[in-house]
């Protein structure tokens, strides 16, 4: 099998069962340094399903995950988010009774393996905090970073979701549905923020707005069913007969 | 001989814990609430009952059957009033506000009715042996496993072969599926809890024997009403019923072959059990 | 801290009222009001009542006030807690109480350092009274009450026996106190279980009973629900029908009776006092009793020893005046014999231990009441653990 | 960064985390309980027992708050790391060495251990399961406990605890004023730790995982890890209070092991508030003083005063006396200010 040089992740063969239900079935996915792809698929192609396998919410039956040469598909999910392998949620799980600030500051602490400080804490902790202004700034919500999350509209929420996901100082970030629930006069928020996001980074979106998809991404990986129909440019993907039935409801498998 | 006399003895326990925490595996699996006032209904139940039969001379199932209805009817009151606003709530407000409840029944049961533990309300013609072949056996304890029989067949029925019994199953299994297709939780919620509670206050009056009845009651078994939901999986019927005969029956075999390890038994069975499989023997769909 | 205000305060203004040589002599009793072992507080309360409605309230002009404390379910920190309160702020002159033999042995030094008298209303554990020279007891010790039993058994045609008996420390000296008597007579030992304390349903014990086909059944379990379920097991089960004779100790107190119903009729048990007993200090007891609580009022071992407790403090107060030092107290009480309702009482003024009759009584049904008649007397009965471990500590 | 941040960064660097804040004169409120609790020592002869109880109490109830008010583990079963303590420290006065402070750290070290193993079995469990584990076990310690008369004295207690002076200086007196303070300066120490570690990142990872497991994982949180380690430090709170009420009292009964003790010291964290450490102080203090009264009117009217107010408390007031406290200062501060105060509890 070939595998490009500057990689950052590679999957193969992923398979996860639920009794009888195969819900994803010999996944392979390969995403390069700086990668912008977009995952799409109707609902019930096991997007999410293909998330949480990634991310090690879920383990998988049979495959292999790779990241710089470490195979992961064994590892906890914190240890993969060591790895640089970082989520965002479809659903909000902010912690909505903290801070704004803290809740990228606690992100920030784990990662800098302050999180098990109990005592003697103080620059440590002040170090995260303006480690999160910072992210909260990328992100364009550095005013709200006193307020308590439950507070924020919507939109805001989402943006703070990505902030703690860059706070993470991730390789791959996984994008699962930053633009759900937000109203489309406001999709281009998000669309902007998307765009801000460190060249660097390795982003897979999973995303139903198919504009946000079709202007962020440079590849599309559509998934049906939980197998990988087909990965191509935006421009071949709306045209592709394949892709064009399922999303008409016709099965093509 | 002896293995059946145990036999015999375990299961008439275990139907008495299976009657009265039937309903406790309803609250805790169907509304999620951590239900520790569910022994006060049992108590209120086998406290009425024995003064029916002891100031009224009412006969013994008769009081009991009020008993359930009284039990019930409380219980829908209780519903109606302090568990709705819990839904909502955390598990330690729900720990807290059932205690509360408990030490309100105990108190108020205590003063109304005395410290000292009840007399026996088991009539005489339970109160006797009979012969069944091999041996003779206490008549109570038959008739315990008679009752407890026919009454998980009743909720078997309903719960299995009754329209309302389909709905709350599909409730339990998904909750939030159930308020989306229009289901009148609420209401199913609060018809669930009198039935809980009624046959908890039924178990309670003809439990006696087994349960004796004393302050407190609501507080002392309260942890084997627990033990019956925790292993039968938290809302399933029938984990309830193959829980509580499972413990009743470990618990006096226990006792009768080791009886030097008494209280540790069940208690390290049961820890090793949930640690096993967190979500008991026979969990409903939703928590599998 | 309202309630010790008010206390305080009218007993501020007894003393002004009374004449001027009259003192207040303070009683102070720590015993459990709530809790499983309210039945305590309460026999004790109404037993306080009658005595001082029968003797008057005060002694030669100087008022006996009673202060009660509840020490709660079974907290023996507690215990000692109200102790320190009583005799730093209450200034009691005699302290009394304690249900349980923890709650007592928590004020032991605490008592001995301020030496206040301090007189043991149940606690019954033998060791007691040897922590403190400021102890003296007026209920019993279970070696005590259980000791004659034994014998008594093999004597009277039961030559096997089985035991069961809650696991706790009351429960296994009882057991070995009632066998070492019973092996003594020549009876023979067929089965000894010990149940734990939360268990109520007895079944599997009384089969394993029933099974040992022995004459008889020695039961030691707490007042209350373990006692009342295991009695009900034991005729439920056929044990009683097979001809196998119940003895027990407190658990066939008249009070707890009617909890049994017709099933304890038969069973034989050994204690202090037998209630039905038609001594004319009973008699007056039942009825002052009676007068204060209502005519269902059944006296108990909780009673008997807070009345005894007050004969002597009223006692103490005539021949010493209102002060006296612990020492005098404890000297001159322990010194006394009392013809107690029960029988006469008195101590042993090295262990400060009650010297006491021991009555084997059965439970028969006299005018449709359910009741304890006397056997069997056994007079004069010391504690037996303290004779055979005289060094222990 | 504001001005008001800059000052508070430069507080920080002067002053340990916990009183990071710039000094204003509320912060004199926290000095309030030590002072009532210093004046008590000099008015309250006869009750020093009772006062003594009371801070045993409070730091029992604040371990409850760390493991069950932040961490969010919920539990029945926390008397078992109390009693635990307190067994350890009798047994290790009666059999080791009678020094106080050496047989405190010696039951902090064991219950946190036990704190440790057991944590590290059951912290895979969450809700209703969790609850059942908690309970089981401290049914099991209790089991052991009672079985044990031998090395526990069984039901009649553990008995001959001999206390050396504190530190070879302080004996304790007979009227419990020297175990007044010390359990005054235990609990001290207690809370300062406590303190910090709610406000340090680790406290703040555990707050997280309560109000959000999910979340923690996708941060990359170990969070059983954080869970054991937050349930052992708790435990050792625990048993650093069941060590001081054997030492004061110099008595261990088997109640400190009941589910009754659990419920109590769970009922008086709720009373105060929960995740507000000062709830422990009022919801303790409160339930000894109040059943101390209510408990002498009639036996079982404390039992409805408790159970009238548990229900209220849950139904009316969440967060407790504390909360009821904390609202009423909001108001009198202006609504402005309220609002400023946003996320940041005490």
């Amino acid at each position: 099998m070939n595998v490009a040089a500057d990689n950052i992740l590679t999957v193969r063969g992923l398979c996860k069962n639920f009794g009888a239900l195969a819900v994803t079935q010999q996944v392979d996915l390969d995403l390069a340094r700086g990668a912008r792809i977009g995952l799409i698929g109707p609902n019930g192609a096991g997007k999410t399903t293909l998330v949480n396998l990634l991310t090690g919410m879920l383990s998988s039956d049979a495959g292999t995950i790779v990241i710089d040469g470490h195979h992961i598909e064994k590892a906890k999910p914190e240890t993969r988010v060591r790895h640089g392998l970082v989520r965002t949620h479809q659903i909000n799980t902010l912690l909505m009774e903290t801070s704004v600030r803290d809740n990228v500051a606690i992100a920030v602490a784990e990662r800098q393996n302050y999180a098990w400080r109990m005592l003697r804490y103080g620059p440590q902790w002040r170090a995260c905090l303006d480690e999160a202004q910072h992210y909260l700034e990328e992100m364009r919500i550095g005013h709200a970073g006193d307020r308590r999350v439950s507070e924020l509209p919507y939109g805001e929420q989402r943006l703070l979701e990505i902030a703690i996901g860059l706070s993470l100082k991730p390789r791959i970030l996984l994008l699962d549905e930053p633009g759900a629930g937000i109203p489309s006069t406001e999709a281009h928020i998000i669309h902007e923020a998307l765009e801000s996001l460190p060249p660097d980074i390795a982003i897979l979106l999973i995303e139903h707005d198919m504009d946000l998809v079709f202007k962020f991404a440079r590849e599309i990986v559509v998934l049906v069913l939980g197998r990988v129909l087909t990965r191509d440019v935006p421009a071949n993907i709306s045209s592709n007969a394949e892709v064009r039935s399922v999303y008409l409801g016709r099965s093509v498998v | 001989m002896q293995a059946l006399t145990i036999l015999l003895d375990g299961i008439s326990y275990g139907m008495v814990l299976f009657i009265i925490s039937v309903g406790l595996t309803v609250t805790m699996g169907l509304m999620r609430v951590v239900n520790l006032a569910h022994g006060a209904f049992a108590m209120i139940g086998g406290y009425i009952a024995t003064v029916l039969v002891l100031q009224a001379g009412v006969p013994f199932l008769l009081s009991a059957l009020i008993a359930a209805v009284v039990a019930g009817a409380l219980g829908g009151l209780a519903e109606l009033t302090v568990y709705r606003p819990l839904y909502r709530k955390g598990e330690l407000p729900q720990v807290l506000l059932t205690i509360g409840l408990c030490f309100v029944v105990i108190a108020g049961l205590t003063l109304f009715v005395g410290a000292t533990p009840l007399p026996a309300i088991v009539p005489a013609s339970l109160d006797r042996m009979v012969d069944i072949g091999f041996r003779s056996y206490p008549a109570y304890r038959l008739f315990l496993i008679v009752v407890g029989a026919v009454l998980a067949f009743i909720v078997w029925l309903i719960v299995e072969r009754s329209l309302f019994g389909a709905r709350l199953r599909a409730a339990v299994d998904d909750p939030q599926m159930a308020r989306a297709v229009g289901m009148n939780v609420n209401r199913m919620f609060t018809v669930t809890f009198i039935g809980g509670c009624a046959l908890a206050g039924f178990g309670g009056a003809i439990g006696a024997g087994v349960l004796p009845l004393e302050p407190f009651y609501a507080l002392r078994y309260l942890v084997y009403f627990l033990i019956v939901v925790a292993v039968g999986g938290m809302g399933s019927f029938r984990g309830s019923l193959v829980a509580a005969l499972a413990i009743g029956i470990v618990d006096t075999a226990g006792r009768y072959i080791v009886p030097q390890f008494g209280g540790f038994l069940l208690y390290v069975l049961v820890f090793g059990l949930l640690l096993w499989r967190p979500n008991g023997l026979l969990p409903p769909k939703s928590v599998a | 801290m309202k309630r010790r205000l008010i206390a305080s305060a009218a007993a501020a203004l007894i003393t002004l009222s009374t004449a001027a040589y009259a003192d207040v002599v303070k009683f102070g009793i720590i015993a459990p009001f709530s809790g499983p072992f309210a039945v305590w507080g309460k026999q004790f309360k109404d037993s306080v009542e009658a005595f001082q409605k029968l003797n008057g309230k005060s002694v030669n002009g100087h008022e006996i006030q009673i202060i009660w404390r509840d020490e709660g379910a079974g907290d023996a920190s507690k215990s000692r807690q109200f102790a320190e309160e009583l005799i730093l702020r209450e200034k009691v002159n005699v302290l009394g109480g304690f249900a349980l033999t923890p709650d007592a042995l928590a004020v032991s030094e605490v008592i001995s350092e301020s030496k206040t008298p301090t007189i043991i209303l149940n606690a019954a554990t033998s060791i007691v009274t040897r922590k403190s020279p400021y102890f003296l007891r007026v209920s019993m010790t279970v070696a005590q009450y259980v000791s004659p039993l034994g014998g008594w058994a093999v004597q009277n045609g039961i030559k096997s026996i089985y035991t069961m008996v809650s696991d706790y420390a009351p429960g296994i000296d009882a057991q070995d106190e009632f066998l070492s008597g019973f092996e003594k007579a020549g009876g023979k030992v067929l089965g000894k279980d010990r149940v734990p304390l939360n268990v109520t349903d007895f079944a599997p014990y009384m089969e394993r009973a029933l099974q040992s086909k022995a004459d008889g059944l020695f039961i030691f379990a707490p007042a209350g629900a373990p006692s009342v379920a295991m009695v009900r097991e034991f005729e439920r089960r056929g044990l009683k029908a097979a001809g196998m004779k119940l003895l027990g100790t407190g658990e066939m107190q008249e009070i707890f009776l009617p909890s049994f119903g017709d099933s304890i009729l038969g069973a034989i048990s050994s204690t202090h006092y037998t209630e039905s007993n038609q001594r004319p200090e009973n008699i007056a007891f039942r009825k002052a009793l009676t007068e204060v609580a209502g005519k269902d009022a059944v006296p108990d071992m909780a009673s008997i020893a807070v009345w005894d407790a007050l004969g002597l403090v009223y006692e103490t107060v005539k021949a010493l005046g209102p002060k006296f030092t612990g020492d005098q107290a404890i000297d001159f009480m322990k010194s006394k014999t009392i013809n107690s309702p029960r029988g006469p009482i008195s101590w042993d003024p090295k262990e400060r231990d009650i010297i006491q009759n021991v009555y084997i009584r059965e439970v028969k049904k006299v005018d449709g009441k359910l009741i304890n008649v006397d056997l069997a007397t056994y007079e004069k009965v010391r504690d037996p653990w303290k004779d055979n471990h005289p060094d222990a500590k | 960064m504001t001005n008001q941040q800059q000052a508070t960064t430069q507080q920080q660097i002067l002053a340990p985390a916990a009183m990071s804040r710039p000094f204003s004169p509320a912060m004199l409120w926290h000095l309030l309980p030590w002072v009532i609790a210093l004046i008590f020592f000099f008015v309250g002869d006869g009750y020093h027992s009772l006062g003594t109880n009371i801070l045993v109490m409070i730091l029992f109830a604040l371990s409850l708050d760390l493991a069950l008010g932040y961490a969010g583990i919920i539990t029945l079963g926390h008397a078992a790391f109390f009693g635990a303590g307190a067994y350890a420290a009798g047994i290790f006065a009666i059999h080791f060495n009678a020094d106080p402070v050496l047989g405190l750290l010696a039951a902090t070290a064991i219950a946190g251990l036990l704190g440790l193993l057991t944590g590290m079995l059951i912290l895979h469990t969450r809700g209703e399961t969790l609850l059942m584990l908690t309970l089981a076990i401290a049914a099991i310690f209790y089991e052991i406990a009672n079985h044990a008369r031998w090395l526990t004295g069984g039901d009649d207690g553990l008995s001959g605890i001999r206390v050396t002076p504190v530190f070879g200086l302080f004996r304790f007196d007979l009227w419990g004023k020297t175990a007044f303070l010390y359990a005054l300066s235990v609990l001290f120490i207690w809370f300062i730790i406590a303190a910090l570690v709610v406000r340090s990142p680790f406290g703040r990872s555990l707050d997280g995982i309560r109000q959000n497991t999910k979340r923690m994982r996708a941060i990359g949180t170990p969070v059983w890890w954080r869970l054991v380690a937050m349930y052992s430090l708790s435990a050792a709170m625990a048993g650093s209070a069941g060590a001081l009420t054997a030492q004061s009292t110099r008595l261990v009964g088997l109640s400190t092991l009941e589910l009754l003790t659990s419920g109590i010291v769970a009922v008086m964290l709720v009373l105060g508030g929960e995740r507000r450490l000062y709830g422990a102080f009022i919801g303790a203090a409160i339930y000894v003083v109040v059943q101390d009264f209510a408990g002498s009117i009639s036996p079982f009217i404390w039992m409805f005063v408790i159970g009238f107010l548990l229900i209220i408390i849950v139904l009316f007031f969440e967060g407790g006396l504390m909360g009821i406290i904390d609202s009423v200062v909001a108001k009198l501060k202006g609504k402005a200010d309220a609002s400023g105060q946003t996320g940041k509890r005490t």
